[in-house]
């Protein structure tokens, strides 16, 4: 665990006698010692001002390398710890606990990096020996300063926000509302579902999606725990784990969802008879009226008006039969948005994805041949919900006798997106079987690589070749229309080197599917502002670490679930929604959140009353006393960031290990050694 | 089925072992092109081959060259005809998913090969290169009548007869003259060559 | 309309065979209130064939033409030079981003340069007569000038390897459009065709007018381009490349005959067109050098000068 | 502080890295295996904002030849704006320094993002190189605070022109 336990207690011992300082350097078994001259930083550290004791070990974060510094503090050897070892993003906490546990505030402890920082990075031995020495000093030299300081704690909220009403959100919904916590799920479409909904079948078992996904989403609306928005987004976040007050906007659907039964006599009676809007949900494959609903199973089962479209909002005449029609009298023109605060613990961000945009690679003429589709435009047509009720229809007419999938869409591409979308060789396999069984086509799948890693994926894969599925190993370099003999004539032209036989190959076809990688959500810097949390380069959502804490952030008390981290098939993001419903419900059963220790005070005998701090905060957490003339922090509000102690000019405002003296005993640590 | 039927021959041994490798071989393609280290980041999609206009033509398809120069198999590489068949479109560079300068290194392997006399005989390109190179180097503009005429001789002189006639025309319409093209600079030029060369 | 002049680099091929490309040029702009002044004493810019001796000489070639340019306008300021031909745009631009970025590439060519008591700064950059026509004169000053519009002429506009690759400075690389817009600018009406950058095959690497190394390579590839173009009901190729022109226009009957398909299609300088619906004397513009030119029947006869056309 | 003569000169710069964002990446860069020049030493904050120009200067005079300054890039600020706050104060700072006569080089601010390890690689290394052409810092003229934080009149003057 990345976290210090809640509920630290640690008796106070006595710093008379000045600081005792144990430095423990860590070989990381060959991490650190592979580069780093242990023996010598041992030495080195030996002789700095206020050591007691110098030692190293192959692991300091196993259980007895945490033991060697609970014994050396229980011993009254030492009373503050230095370890050198990996980055205090990885283990901080661990020797903090450590240091508590040895029977002294845990804040009697400083780290220094010497593997992210110096061992992996370093070419020359004795080069990162010497900076491995320089930053042990900075750290000696600075927690010898260090104060003795409690933990802070806060109560958790038992509520919990989820952001975004797709798998992931849903399935993390009901496990956390099954044990009993109230959820607030927040979704910005009109129903809940996300990308799942639109599938026909799921990789690799074919189970038919809308059979698994419905009873889940019937679910969440029933749930007496859940309070279920959609048509809503969330517009901000104050506060901090434990205690976050979000502010949610709900936007108006012109139907009043309390009343509205679902039972679309009102679509009918729409002066538009005919649907003519390319309908959203079905890729624009289908059609709509102004009023609407995305498809049968929608949950909230509630009509949208789409103010764009009716001719109501448009022109203000309109005999609107739709309000005629609706026995339950649901209709409210007059809607505006209205906004709602909730106060929550924690919250998971479940946003999701989005799917390349083909037209970004003019080379496959998407949007240019009518009978180049995406493949979520296929899943919709295979859907037999969908707008040709599962039958494959080409635009233009017809069913296709060939068709060619062409993968790796925008996906390992340094011109587009440089990741491998991870679902896109099962959905194609997916496809190219669904596709062949409802037409009879011959189907071509094109692919660089085949990645089948997972439960029953290799034996799809298998089964499809059975099948007879055509497998060229290619990249496919364009789509065309030219046709250079007449077998050619009239159809789409393929063309790909057949890496395999090592010639080019033109294969013509009737249908192309594009599969489509898959992207982090447009507005995802938005969403990270919001919610204060970390992108990578690409745009997913940061975890806290890879491989421990996938399903956490830097901020504490938000969490990840599903696409919104990284590309990941259904069974994945799943898995990983139940996961951060465990990690919120633990954190949440707790009670209690440790806070950073790092907050600012003021020395009120120093402060000038100058109010300069006052206007910098900016969460708002220094108060001024008019009287008195003085600033004072509220704790509980400040975040710790010391933007205040930078500027004050009297030298009054000082963070908690982070205080000036400290600071300048690093520097110089770390200059004056070495 | 077409085609005649193939004759039987005894097939060599056609194992690649180690010691017939030269591991330095990407590397040493790799230093003479500007972001030629990319070649390492190839994923062997087939995507050059399959835009190339004349991969069609070719002993190896580009991907093929790519990566039999990272195998090392320099000899193979160095005596394909390959690089002297691509027409520098430039399409495989800009449509390569992990920008691999392919026909920046199609240079570069014409540049090794005609320092290591490995380009293939009878074949117009290498000739055709070279002699374009010395009218510039002597005149400092190329004339087509020449070159095109120096060409034929070289290598195929029964072509000349074929395009004579074209030849006449476009001599009828003050397209292509006998008068050689040349710059009034030539000694200045010579120089500034001589002190750029590699 | 920009009144300045330009400095124009025509290269060996637009002066030869391609001679008509810097005749209607010269014409064009001339007609536009600009012109067209020739560097002097310009040299070969090693085409692709150079690179494949010795690279630093090529970059040293073209270095030589653009510090040549600058020598002509003494001020300081970017230079335009203006390659027609798109070989020798190319291996400008190339020469151009070599030498900006610092380096032993870039010292020693300016090195080579000094030697010969020539500097290039970094002023003069090379353009495309096409972006120059589209993005500075624009188009509406083209529309202007036309006398004879050529409503009813279908154009497949033909942009070939080099003046999208593989530095893409004004158009896009995969669907330019430049062309066609001149074209629509003269009242003519450009086809849509997924051909416009596929190489023409000849003359790329032969530098000359003669179907080289691989013959039926070229006719193949040549032949795609002018079945689509016809299949397409083009009446005309226009192009901006005095190779792939000649290519395009040259062997037509040759095709016909190996692939058993009648082929009669003009091909053109995009230049050429421009100064017909511009009421140029086709003297001028050098139409009596290409080996097709024809007007298609059905194109509504303009009176001379007077510009108002017969729907 | 020992100079020995016969060594090549190696500069030593000392950063300051935000928590949130440049001090991640150079955990990155680590967990990427990526080279540098083992010439900058980082310091942790919580935020850049936190930089008081007296470490800046602090660094200077204890011996450093250069200081970096880290942070997320404007509009990325884990609390908001301390990055305003820091480049506000290195754009005063700079001028200060300028004034004292040390060049632009020595005093770095760059906005690293939690992932881009490879900035902080190609930042240290120009860095390094710069300073390293550039020589040592040899300043007389810079007060040298105590460690213990003493704030003597200069501090306090330097304090008041920067924030």
């Amino acid at each position: 665990m990345l976290e210090p336990e809640g509920g630290l207690t640690s008796q106070p011992i006595s710093t008379n006698g000045g600081p005792r300082i144990g430095v423990y350097v860590c070989h990381c078994g060959l991490n650190i010692a592979g580069k780093v001259d242990i023996q010598a930083v041992v030495e080195f550290a030996s002789t700095l001002p206020n050591v007691a004791v110098a030692r190293d070990y192959k692991f300091m974060c196993s259980d007895p390398g945490q033991e060697l510094i609970e014994r050396d503090l229980r011993d009254g050897l030492v009373n503050r710890v230095v370890v050198a070892s990996c980055s205090p993003l990885m283990h901080e906490a661990t020797f903090r606990k450590a240091t508590a546990k040895g029977g002294t505030s845990p804040f009697y402890f400083q780290m220094a990096s010497i593997r992210e920082h110096v061992s992996w990075v370093t070419v020359d031995n004795d080069d990162a020996t010497a900076k491995a020495k320089a930053l042990v000093a900075g750290a000696v030299r600075r927690v010898a300063l260090h104060e003795y300081l409690e933990p802070r704690q806060a109560s958790v909220r038992p509520d919990v926000m989820i952001v975004g009403g797709g798998i992931a959100g849903i399935h993390a919904a009901l496990t956390m509302a099954d044990a009993g916590k109230h959820v607030y799920l927040v979704e910005r479409e009109s129903t809940i579902g996300g990308h799942m909904a639109k599938f026909d079948k799921t990789f690799p078992t074919l189970d038919c999606a809308a059979c698994i996904l419905t009873p889940k989403m019937s679910a969440v609306r029933a749930h007496p725990n859940i309070t279920l928005w959609t048509y809503a987004d969330v517009v901000s976040v104050e506060g901090f784990t434990g205690d976050f007050t979000v502010r949610v906007r709900h936007r108006p659907r012109y139907v009043r969802e309390d009343l509205c039964t679902g039972c679309l006599a009102c679509i009918d009676a729409c002066v538009h008879k005919q649907a003519k809007i390319p309908a959203e949900f079905d890729e624009g494959l289908g059609k709509r009226k102004p009023i609407y609903i995305p498809f049968p199973q929608a949950t909230p089962p509630v009509v949208v008006v789409d103010p764009e479209a009716c001719i109501w909002f448009k022109t203000g005449k309109c005999p609107r039969p739709c309000i005629e029609a609706c026995e339950r009298d649901a209709f409210d023109f007059e809607q505006t948005e209205t906004f709602e605060e909730v106060k929550v613990g924690a919250i998971i961000l479940a946003t999701g994805f989005k799917t390349f945009d083909a037209a970004k690679m003019p080379e496959y003429g998407y949007g240019v041949y009518p009978n180049v589709y995406t493949s979520l435009e296929v899943e919709r047509l295979l859907n037999a919900a969908g707008p040709t009720s599962g039958e494959v229809v080409l635009r233009g007419g017809g069913k296709p006798k060939v068709v060619g999938i062409i993968h790796c869409v925008g996906s390992r591409d340094a011109k587009h997106n440089l990741w491998c979308s991870k679902v896109c060789c099962m959905y194609s396999l997916k496809l190219a079987h669904m596709v062949k069984e409802r037409t009879g086509a011959e189907v071509y799948n094109f692919y660089i690589d085949m990645r089948t890693p997972g439960k029953g994926y290799e034996e799809f894969y298998d089964k499809i070749l059975k099948e007879g599925v055509h497998m060229v190993r290619g990249r496919v370099a364009g789509v065309t229309d030219e046709a250079a003999s007449l077998e050619e004539e009239g159809r789409l032209v393929i063309r790909a080197e057949d890496t395999l036989i090592g010639s080019v190959r033109r294969i013509p076809v009737d249908m192309v599917i594009l599969a489509v990688g898959v992207e982090p959500q447009p507005d995802a810097q938005d969403v990270r502002r919001l919610f204060n949390i970390s992108c990578g380069g690409e745009g997913f959502f940061t975890e806290r670490h890879p491989k421990l804490a996938p399903v956490s952030t830097f901020t504490d008390g938000v969490f990840l679930a599903g696409a919104c981290q990284g590309p990941k098939d259904i069974p994945e993001t799943v898995a990983q929604a139940g996961a951060a419903a465990a990690e919120v419900l633990a954190m949440v059963d707790r009670g209690a959140v440790v806070l950073e220790a790092s907050t600012a005070f003021i020395d009120d005998a120093a402060c000038s009353g100058c109010k300069t701090c006052v206007g910098l905060c900016p969460f708002g957490a220094i108060g001024f006393d008019d009287e008195r003339k003085k600033a004072s922090v509220n704790e509980v509000v400040c975040k710790g960031c010391g933007i205040c102690v930078g500027a004050c000019p009297s030298g009054a405002a000082q963070q908690h290990l982070f205080t000036d003296a400290e600071i300048f005993s690093e520097i110089e640590g770390v200059l004056e050694y070495v | 089925m077409t085609g005649k039927r193939k004759k039987w021959r005894p097939v060599k041994d056609q194992s690649k072992f180690e010691a017939q490798l030269d591991p330095g071989f990407a590397a040493e393609v790799a230093a003479q092109v500007e972001d030629g280290e990319l070649l390492h980041q190839c994923i062997q999609c087939g995507t050059c081959s399959s835009v190339c206009p004349v991969s069609a033509y070719m002993d190896l398809t580009p991907r093929r060259l790519i990566a039999m120069t990272r195998a090392g198999a320099r000899d193979d590489v160095l005596h394909s005809f390959s690089p002297w068949v691509c027409t520098s479109c430039y399409a495989c560079t800009v449509e390569c998913p992990k920008r691999v300068p392919i026909t920046e290194i199609m240079h570069a392997l014409r540049r090794i090969s005609l320092v290591e006399k490995t380009y293939p005989r009878r074949f117009t390109t290498p000739v055709m290169t070279q002699a374009f190179v010395d009218m510039i180097h002597d005149r400092g503009r190329s004339t087509e009548s020449w070159i095109s005429m120096k060409l034929y001789l070289k290598t195929n002189p029964a072509q000349l007869v074929k395009n004579a006639s074209i030849g006449q025309r476009l001599m009828r319409q003050g397209r292509m003259g006998l008068k050689r093209e040349t710059i009034h600079d030539r000694a200045k030029l010579r120089a500034l060559l001589k002190a750029a060369s590699s | 309309m920009s009144a300045q002049r330009y400095t124009y680099y025509p290269g060996c091929s637009a002066k030869g065979v391609g001679r008509a490309f810097t005749e209607s040029l010269d014409a064009v702009f001339e007609h536009l209130g600009t012109g067209l002044d020739e560097i002097e004493d310009w040299n070969c810019c090693g085409a692709t064939a150079w690179p494949s001796v010795d690279e630093d000489q090529a970059f040293a070639l073209s270095a030589r033409n653009l510090a040549l340019a600058e020598d002509r306008a003494p001020d300081a300021g970017p230079v335009d030079v203006l390659a027609s031909c798109t070989g020798c745009y190319r291996a400008l631009l190339k020469t151009e981003h070599v030498l900006a970025e610092p380096g032993p590439t870039a010292d020693k060519i300016g090195g080579a340069l000094a030697a010969i008591g020539l500097d290039y700064e970094g002023r003069a950059r090379a353009r495309h007569p096409v972006d120059i026509l589209v993005n500075e004169i624009g188009l509406d000053a083209i529309s202007a000038a036309v006398v004879r519009p050529l409503t009813g002429l279908k154009v497949a506009c033909y942009y070939g390897c080099l003046l999208v690759r593989p530095f893409a400075t004004f158009d896009d690389q995969y669907n330019p459009t430049s062309m066609d817009r001149l074209v629509a600018a003269v009242g003519a009406e450009p086809i849509d065709w997924p051909l416009k950058t596929r190489c023409c095959g000849g003359s790329c690497y032969c530098g000359g007018p003669v179907i080289g190394a691989m013959p039926e390579a070229t006719m193949q590839l040549s032949y795609a381009l002018l079945r689509e173009a016809t299949k397409r009901g083009a009446d005309m190729i226009a192009t901006t490349c005095p190779l792939c022109q000649f290519n395009l226009e040259g062997f037509q009957d040759r095709m016909s005959k190996r692939f058993g398909r009648p082929l009669d299609i003009p091909a053109v300088f995009i230049s050429q067109l421009l100064g017909v619906a511009m009421g140029i004397d086709e003297k001028r513009l050098g139409i009596q050098r290409l080996l097709r030119w024809r007007l298609p029947e059905r194109m509504p006869v303009a009176a001379e000068g007077g510009g108002h056309a017969r729907a | 502080m020992s100079e020995d003569a016969s060594k090549p000169f190696e500069p030593k710069i000392v950063a300051f890295f935000c928590n949130w964002c440049t001090y991640t990446a150079a955990d990155l860069a680590g967990i990427s295996r990526m080279q540098y020049a083992p010439n900058v030493r980082a310091i942790r904050l919580m935020c850049s904002g936190r930089v008081d120009p007296q470490f800046v200067l602090a660094a200077l005079s204890e011996g450093a030849d250069g200081v970096l300054i880290g942070g997320c890039h404007p509009g990325d600020c884990h609390y908001q704006e301390g990055n305003h706050n820091a480049r506000r104060r290195f754009e005063l700072l700079r001028l200060m320094l300028r004034d004292m006569g040390i060049e632009d080089e020595r005093l770095r601010l760059e906005w690293i993002s939690a992932s881009e390890g490879d900035k902080v690689q190609k930042v240290c290394n120009e860095m390094t190189e710069q300073i390293r052409a550039l020589g040592p810092l040899r300043l007389a003229t810079v007060p040298r605070w105590s460690a213990d934080g003493d704030h003597d009149r200069a501090a306090e003057l330097v304090k008041q022109v920067t924030s």
